[in-house]
């Protein structure tokens, strides 16, 4: 069981409509890939984002990066800065 | 806590200043200064815009502009690089982005400046919400 | 005398204004400003320089000024372009040259300030005098 | 007999040695050209530049340009603005 903190922005935020909220998996290997399917699962609408990038403690990721508890999860739809 | 840093990062809520950045770019080394400032335009695809909306991821986001100026300073002969960036809701015609690079020549100063604004674009974690007089739209969100 | 151009020319023997040309540039509909700001350099080819001497035929490079600015208002989406040069005696640092560019999309500016800088380098009648400690050249005279 | 008005500028002008001087050639029909010779033979330090860019009347012209009365003519050595 792996228990993180997910962060949610733009428009990421709301459909999950929290900023911040744990999240809890049940097994002992979790993967960022585990963690988008379960969302994609629980909020069908990411699904329809034009992509969603998944952070972990501040860097990019890919979806075969094994998360730890506490980690920190961060959503994220398409940027738009500049 | 960088001191004499070739780099000047910053998020701000606050309006940014052009001259803040040109004077920590400038040199007496440095011949050419280019700067991209990118201001709220009030139209997008023909409609209105009565304001823009910007959050950011504050800690990745400073992460990546970092990444960044360390992309130019190793790619480009450059000297300083200024990357300042606005959050919060900003007015029409207000500054959104402020980018400056100083270089002993100007070609590199142009490439490198374009290939940051770009790539901030790209990866730094902000989002922009368009507000219309009938509705709001994240920027980019949907295919 | 042009009301409302979408040019703002300028030769001047005394500081040249970054925020005047940025602010003469910025209007609502223009998403990006790009800037090049040239300044006094403090060493060339290794030689160190104490000052610089600009003198320009006014009348002429006024007249290349306005031909570069219209060339860039007809070549790229432009909203408004500022060229402003400094004549006289220039200490290190000081600000030679100050263009400005807007449009709504930040490659048209900076392909278009580009181009405007390195055309004033090539047309415009200005000539520059560097000074160094123990004598002085006109810069580019000879091959 | 054409007189024109000799502006220089930069090294043109520590060569010719005067910002501004009348000018007079003995033709009737008088081209840049003709100028340019003159202004070799007369000052051949001249003939070292990295190049000589002629205008009359703020204008570039080429050697073919014929001049008349009262132009300026303008002597511009290699620009070095910015």
């Amino acid at each position: 069981m792996v228990t993180v903190n997910l962060y949610s922005y733009g428009i990421a935020r709301d459909i999950v409509n929290e900023r911040k909220m744990p999240l809890t998996l049940e097994a002992d290997i979790v993967t960022v890939g585990d963690i988008r399917l379960h969302l994609y699962d629980k909020y069908p609408r990411l699904k329809s984002l034009a992509s969603l990038a998944i952070g972990v403690n501040d860097e990019y990721v890919n979806d075969d990066t094994i998360v730890t508890d506490q980690d920190e999860i961060i959503l994220i739809p398409p940027v738009s800065g500049g | 806590m960088e001191v004499r840093s070739n780099k000047d990062i910053h998020i701000r809520s606050i309006a940014l200043d052009e001259a803040e950045c040109r004077e920590f770019v400038c040199l007496p080394e440095a011949g050419g200064v280019v700067l991209f400032i990118g201001t709220v335009r009030n139209h997008t695809e023909g409609r209105e815009v009565v304001r823009l909306e910007f959050e950011s991821r504050e800690s990745m986001a400073l992460k990546e502009m970092h990444k960044i100026a360390d992309k130019v300073c190793g790619q480009w002969p450059i000297h300083k690089v200024a990357i300042h960036h606005r959050v919060g809701s900003l007015d029409i015609g207000e500054v959104a982005v402020i980018i400056a690079v100083s270089a002993a020549h100007r070609k590199a100063a142009f490439e490198a400046c374009m290939y940051a604004i770009n790539t901030l674009k790209e990866t730094v974690p902000i989002w922009k919400k368009e507000i219309f007089s009938d509705g709001e739209v994240w920027v980019a969100a949907h295919p």
